[in-house]
């Protein structure tokens, strides 16, 4: 084997073996554990680089081998893996700066990053998978690894949350996997590969194909969050905002919405898919979701929950840009991943640090913080119009790519729910701005604390800056080559060129 | 039919009998009178039945000798517990509730 | 009323099941058995090193059953020692001044014992052996015992503990000798399997005895502390 | 014929000692009762030719076993005697 | 050389019973100790004997089957024999830590262990049929004899119990062995399918096997014969209760398996198999079920152990009457299963006995913080429980995608949701010790910490429950090694 088989395991290991160190590592190892995660995370970021750049040159990664009798465990890089797996690297990093600044002080700190890592990994091997098989390992091995992050604080309200999330994680994984077993047994091991399986398939399989696909989407759907299989989201609040972030932008959710675009494009293929009729029903549940979870956001006063329910509706833009038949929609639904997971990763970072620095909870506390806390609150202010798709912002890059696409594929219904949606977010998010910027303080912040010359800890400060800077650049830079807008085209232009 | 046969049958008989005693009877010592009287209906069918076409089989004679070893091991060990159970709890049954706590420590 | 039809569904399940398998024996009876193991036996039963077809079965043939049977009673006997936590040998009650235990002591262990020794030598031809003398040996020690006999060997201790495995000792080093030489488990060398299998009679005879009288007699009436769950060492 | 009605008599006395083994009121004379089965085993046994088990049948489940239960069933009621908690204890 | 191996096999467990009846404890302990080293090393050398030279018969004394008794050392049984070498030895090492040797009586475990651990090994690889039922009376006796040990009443209630039972199984069992002789002439399981192979089924010979199936299935605690199974396990030593779950209940079952595979097509029939199936579902949903209303630690772990037991039933219905493939699937998800469970569940009771030792009670609500102060044990625990919970990528998980596969491929599709339903319901009793253990309690460490020997123990188990799923094809390809045959049947 070579060295170009192999990447694709170092960049699981390394988290891998990172959780383990710090396992085994003393809760008072404060300084090692750090330099533990921080290495290993930068240690990750550069492999990732490395397959980025391979992937782009058309060089193939990948190793495998037969697990179960029947079954291969394949590990492989193509473009769309590296998509999730860049994120995750690059989101990562951040999270774990953020994360050691949060946790400061605070016990189980050894539990909670080594299941951090763990989470990690799983993440890594979601993307890196290259058949339904290893996937649904790695998803499993996610949902085990976020639910000790979930209850992490052991008061009865998180661990209320956690069963919630497992009762609901759990049994979408059972769907699942009846669906991948019964596909195995219609079709045998099916590798991910673009353009799908199906392209021909017997007319005799199609009602088999169609329930495994409802199948396949319910179980993935858990995670995304579809209606109604999102009630876990709003309660796993709870969690401390790192893991928030983390559920939220990069691993979870984004696991369900990055399975169905395996599905749909390296299972099915977009011609089967829509050729068994599966996509339109898919878009129209998208959609419904996409304005049920801005009305629902609307609606709720905690902070956090309103990023949630805005969560709930941000990732079926995934679902829906996928569904939009043709390039240009697809295209605006997978840069979507990436854009998401950026602008929403910010926004919980600074919800994180409203409430470690000044205690704050709920929207109505809010007046004023913008002069108490103006870096953070510029960075949730680029990340809230970043969702509200004010251009040059990455939402902006989304929307409007996803209504050209939608145009394309002859849905202008999409265009119509695309601005009702944006019309939401704006209603949603414009007011928390009102009140950070606009209105005067009213009395003493909840629970103030000090952290010297920045207006917080220097480890929650600089990952939600370096986020939102990232929204401004990767919206004013999508023409440029490596960013998310032309990854995503390149992974568009293989899926539909087979 | 032969004699044989005819104990092989009774056996089947013993083991109904043996068998209604085991899960009916709540009496300890009961019950291990009723496996006893089981195993020998089952040794009579086991010598019986070949028994039946070529005259004296030695080898199911040999298994029965080592069954009934068995049994008697079992029989004794089961006396032992059963006394000693009696001993501690003053009840010669399973059914009862006990009035010690089961289980280790609390 | 309830405990009325319960014994009914259990008596009729009972029934049914003996009539399904006197049927069924009924229509095995009438096949010949494929195998005719009988007369196999016979035309081997010379190289077993016995006459007596079923002490070749047991020690020879199957002598690996006879093995893990002895097995079997050494564990029971382990299990029931390990009740008798204080020895309660000396039970004064157990002393009795029945006459006619004493007459039957006086008269009958001496039977016994010849008995025994009867049993166990004639099984090389005829029927008898380790069983029958052991078990007679061990009738013996009960009548002794009930006589309020104190028989100290009985003590938890390792001549007990020996004399429990005595017999199981002698017949795992037979076997296991024959396969250091190279031949399988068990298999008795050439010329040498009728000596042997006296050998392993005589001293399993010892063996079942003991076993069978130290269960009788460590059926406990003792107190003991409670060994709990999760004592650390 | 002799032979036949011999077997006959003696398979129902089996039966009969079983059943009244399990079904006696008093725990004592159930085994005195199962004893008796014992012994008619051995004679059962050697009917079918098979005089290793009914040797081993008269010493161990006529004898042996017998005693064990005696002497267990006078022991169950010696201590604790309590009022129904037990049914046929000693006599 | 093989010959070596086998006598060594034979010889050694017994042996050392004896060697160790002669000594107190501590230095039973370091006998057995050597002994575990010594059985550990000769299993290995068997499996890999066998996995480069293909199975063998092996006529003990030097007779064949059907005159005398015939050892089927395939790779099946040679896997077992390793695995018993693995989980078992590892329960003594834990033992030795684990159990007081200031108490007499404590003595008697370390013959108790060995007779168990021979009694194993003749059942893995026995083909003959009494020579089975002997193999498990020495099992059923040695394990009655160790949940008893010590004499509390409870455990001596438990025990009872157990034996009446284990006695009531194998006389069922012994009748059906007596049906088969008197059919068949012959005891050896191989004489009877070959003989069967060539022959019409002879009438009335179903009772037979229906009878063997059922002793078994009541050995193996297989619903609505369980109840026997939770106050055994729950109440003995953590090692000893690590011991019945993993290997004994596997014992017979492993026996009506064998017996199912070369006998079940002539002899079974359909309905026979989907009641079976039918009845381990019914174990799967009713052991789970009350795994989930248990208050006490160990109680819910051997709830959980008759529910899995469940899943090796559905054997009968999925190598019924389908194809090969089918039933070759159902046959290596049962071996996984058999191999996982037997990891996990050790690796769950040793862990629970640690965390019974460390907290002082074994109830679940006591568990309280100790995530944060004894987070070794927990993990082995939780490692264990994703195995039980069938999730990947542990050997469950594998196990049940086979049996999935196998469920599917036979148009079964109603075990399917057994599977998935069990997955689900162990996964409700596995995460309420998580959620227990979560809970953050008074703030400080007030917990006895046992010695690392003691934690690591049941972590190796755990994660080779966990690795299994990742080499089980390489596990299983052993199975399927051509059968050498000397001295056929």
């Amino acid at each position: 084997m070579t060295l170009n088989a192999w990447l694709p395991v170092f960049a699981l290991m390394t988290s891998l073996v990172a959780s383990l160190v710090i396992f085994a590592l003393p809760e008072r190892g404060y300084r090692l554990r750090t330099a533990v995660n921080l290495g290993a995370a930068v240690f990750k970021l550069a492999l990732v680089a490395v397959m980025v750049w391979g992937v782009f040159q058309g060089v193939e990664y990948g190793v495998s081998f037969t697990m179960v009798p029947g079954v291969d465990f394949v590990l492989k890089a193509d473009a769309l893996s590296m998509m999730f797996a860049g994120l995750s690297a690059v989101l990562w990093f951040l999270t774990t700066i953020y994360a050691v600044g949060y946790l400061e002080d605070s016990p189980n700190r050894s539990r909670f990053f080594g299941f951090f890592s763990l989470c990690v990994a799983s993440t890594m091997g979601i993307a890196l998978a290259g058949n339904l098989f290893t996937f649904f390992l790695f998803y499993e091995m996610l949902t085990l690894a976020t639910y000790p992050l979930v209850v992490h604080r052991g008061t009865e309200r998180a661990l209320k949350a956690g069963r919630t999330y497992v009762i609901y994680t759990l049994t979408g994984g059972a769907v699942l996997l009846l669906a991948i077993a019964w596909l195995q047994g219609l079709a045998g091991d099916l590798h991910f590969q673009e353009g799908g399986h199906f392209g021909g398939a017997d007319p005799a399989m199609h009602g088999s194909l169609t329930l495994i696909f409802v199948l396949l989407i319910a179980g993935l759907g858990v995670k995304a969050a579809i209606f109604p299989l999102h009630g876990w989201l709003p309660q796993a609040m709870v969690a401390p905002a790192p893991v928030s972030a983390l559920l939220h932008a990069v691993a979870v959710v984004k696991a369900g919405a990055f399975g169905i675009v395996r599905v749909v494009y390296d299972i099915y293929g977009i011609e089967a898919s829509s050729a068994l009729g599966l996509l339109e029903p898919l878009a129209w549940l998208a959609a419904f979701t996409m304005l049920y979870g801005s009305v629902r956001a609307l609606f709720q006063m905690d902070l956090k929950r309103r990023l949630a329910f805005s969560t709930v509706s941000q990732v079926s833009y995934i679902i829906l840009g996928i569904c939009l038949f043709g390039p240009v929609g697809a295209t605006g639904g997978l840069v979507h991943l990436l854009h998401q997971g950026i602008m929403k990763i910010t926004l919980f970072f600074c919800a994180g640090n409203y409430a470690e620095t000044l205690g704050i909870h709920r929207i109505d506390e809010m007046d004023g913080a913008g002069r108490r806390m103006p870096g953070t609150s510029l960075a949730f202010t680029l990340g809230a119009f970043g969702m509200i798709g004010a251009p040059p912002l990455a939402g902006f890059i989304t929307k409007w790519t996803m209504g050209t696409g939608a145009l394309a594929a002859d849905m202008d219904w999409v265009i119509a729910v695309l601005v009702l949606s944006s019309v939401l977010n704006a209603a949603y998010f414009l007011p928390i701005l009102h009140r950070l910027w606009f209105r005067e303080q009213s009395g003493k912040w909840p629970h103030e604390r000090y952290w010297g010359r920045l207006e917080t800890s220097a480890w929650l400060f600089w990952p939600p800056v370096l986020t939102a800077v990232m929204t401004v650049l990767v919206g004013v830079l999508a023409s440029f080559p490596f960013s998310p807008l032309s990854w995503a085209e390149l992974v568009v232009l293989r899926a539909y060129s087979s | 039919m032969t004699s044989s046969l005819l104990y092989a049958l009774a056996g089947t008989l013993l083991c109904g009998i043996g068998l209604f005693g085991m899960l009916w009877l709540s009496h300890l010592l009961r019950k291990l009178l009723a496996f006893n009287i089981m195993g020998s209906g089952v040794f009579l069918v086991l010598v019986g039945l070949p028994q039946n076409q070529g005259g004296p089989d030695p080898v199911p004679q040999a298994l029965v000798l080592t069954g009934i070893v068995v049994a008697i091991a079992a029989t004794a060990l089961a006396v032992v517990l059963i006394r000693r159970y009696y001993h501690l709890s003053g009840l010669t049954t399973l059914d009862e509730e006990p009035a010690f706590r089961e289980g280790g420590p609390e | 009323m309830i405990r009325v039809v319960r014994l009914l569904i259990l008596a009729v399940a009972c029934l049914a099941l003996t009539a399904a398998l006197a049927a069924s024996i009924w229509a095995i009876a009438g096949n010949p058995s494929p195998v005719n193991l009988p007369q196999l036996l016979s035309e081997n039963l010379d190289r077993s090193g016995v006459e007596h077809p079923v002490t070749a079965v047991l020690l020879n043939f199957r002598s690996y059953d006879t093995l893990l049977e002895i097995g079997v009673l050494v564990i029971a006997g382990i299990a029931g020692i390990s009740m008798a936590k204080t020895a309660s040998l000396e039970d004064p009650e157990l002393r009795t001044s029945d006459a006619l235990l004493y007459a039957l002591q006086r008269w009958f262990i001496p039977l016994m014992l010849v008995l025994a020794g009867y049993l166990l030598w004639a099984g090389a031809d005829r029927p008898g052996g380790a069983f029958q003398a052991g078990a007679v040996l061990a009738a013996t020690g009960v009548l002794m015992r009930l006589g309020g006999v104190p028989m100290e060997f009985l003590r938890p201790g390792l001549l007990l503990r020996l004399g429990l495995a005595l017999g199981f000792m002698v017949f795992l080093l037979v076997a296991v000798a024959s396969a250091i030489g190279g031949d399988a488990f068990l298999a008795y060398p050439p010329g040498m399997a009728k000596i042997l299998i006296v050998v392993i009679e005589s001293v399993l005879t010892l063996s079942i005895a003991m076993v069978l009288l130290a269960l009788f007699v460590s059926a406990p009436v003792n107190d003991a502390e409670d060994p709990e769950e999760g004592s650390p060492s | 014929m002799t032979e036949w009605l011999l077997d006959g008599l003696l398979v129902a006395a089996l039966l009969a000692t079983a059943v009244a083994a399990l079904l006696s009121r008093d725990l004592f004379r159930a085994v005195v009762v199962f004893i008796a089965f014992g012994l008619l085993m051995a004679v059962a046994w050697v009917r079918l030719e098979a005089p290793d088990i009914a040797l081993a049948e008269a010493a161990i489940g006529g004898g042996l076993t017998g005693v064990l239960l005696l002497d267990a069933v006078s022991h169950l009621g010696s201590k604790w005697p309590r009022e129904g908690r037990q049914r046929g204890g000693k006599q | 050389m093989t010959l070596w191996l086998m006598a060594g096999l034979l010889f050694t467990p017994l042996a050392w019973a004896v060697l160790t009846l002669l000594t107190d404890f501590s230095r039973g302990r370091l006998v057995s100790w050597v002994g575990i080293l010594v059985q550990a090393l000769v299993s290995l050398g068997l499996w890999l004997a066998v996995n480069r030279d293909g199975g063998f018969y092996y006529g003990l004394g030097g007779w064949d089957a059907p005159l005398g008794i015939e050892l089927r050392v395939d790779g099946l049984a040679v896997t077992f024999v390793l695995l018993t070498a693995v989980v078992a030895g590892a329960c003594g090492l834990h033992a030795g830590v684990y159990i007081d040797p200031d108490k007499p009586w404590h003595r008697y475990f370390w013959p108790l262990f060995w007779f168990l651990w021979s009694g194993l090994n003749a059942v893995w690889l026995g083909g003959d049929l009494f020579n089975l039922y002997v193999g498990l009376e020495l099992i059923s006796l040695s394990a009655v004899g160790l949940v008893a040990l010590g004499g509390q009443a409870g455990a001596l209630r438990a025990s009872l119990r157990y034996l009446l039972a284990a006695l009531l199984g194998s006389l069922a069992y012994l009748l059906g062995v007596a049906l088969m002789y008197g059919q068949f002439g012959t005891l050896s399981i191989a004489g009877v399918a070959t003989w069967l192979s060539d022959h019409p089924v002879p009438a009335g010979s179903g009772m037979a096997l229906a009878l063997m199936i059922a002793g078994l299935a009541l050995k193996t605690a297989l619903f609505p014969l369980h109840r026997w199974l939770p106050p055994a396990h729950g109440i003995a030593k953590s090692p000893v209760s690590a011991l019945l779950s993993a290997l004994v209940v596997k014992a017979s079952f492993y026996i009506a398996a064998r017996l199912w595979l070369e006998l079940g097509q002539p002899l079974g029939s359909l309905a026979a198999a989907q009641l079976i199936g039918l009845l381990g579902s019914a174990a799967v949903v009713w052991g789970s079920w009350l795994a989930c209303r248990q208050q006490r630690l160990k109680q819910v772990v051997a709830y959980s152990s008759v529910a899995q037991i469940g899943y090796l039933f559905l054997l009968f219905p999925l190598t019924f009457s389908v194809s090969e493939t089918v039933s070759l699937q159902a046959q290596q998800g049962m071996t996984l299963q058999v191999i996982s469970h037997a990891l996990a569940k050790a690796a769950m009771f040793l862990a629970a006995g640690n965390l019974i030792l460390s907290v002082g009670s074994n109830r679940i609500d006591a568990l309280g913080g100790v995530s944060r102060f004894l987070p070794f044990s927990l993990f082995s625990f939780g490692l264990a429980g994703v195995s039980l919970m069938s999730l990947p990528p542990t050997g469950g998980f594998a196990a049940k995608w086979l049996l999935l596969q196998a469920s599917l491929g036979s148009g079964q599709w109603w075990w399917v949701l057994v599977l998935l339903a069990g997955g689900l319901l162990s996964a409700a009793y596995v995460f309420r010790i998580y959620r227990a253990s979560f809970l953050e309690s008074s703030g400080t460490d007030q917990f006895f910490h046992p010695s690392r020997s003691l934690e690591v123990i049941p972590m190796i188990l755990a994660i080779l429950a966990l690795g299994m799923g990742l080499v089980s094809d390489q596990v299983l390809s052993v199975m399927a090694l051509p059968f050498a045959g000397e001295g056929a049947p």
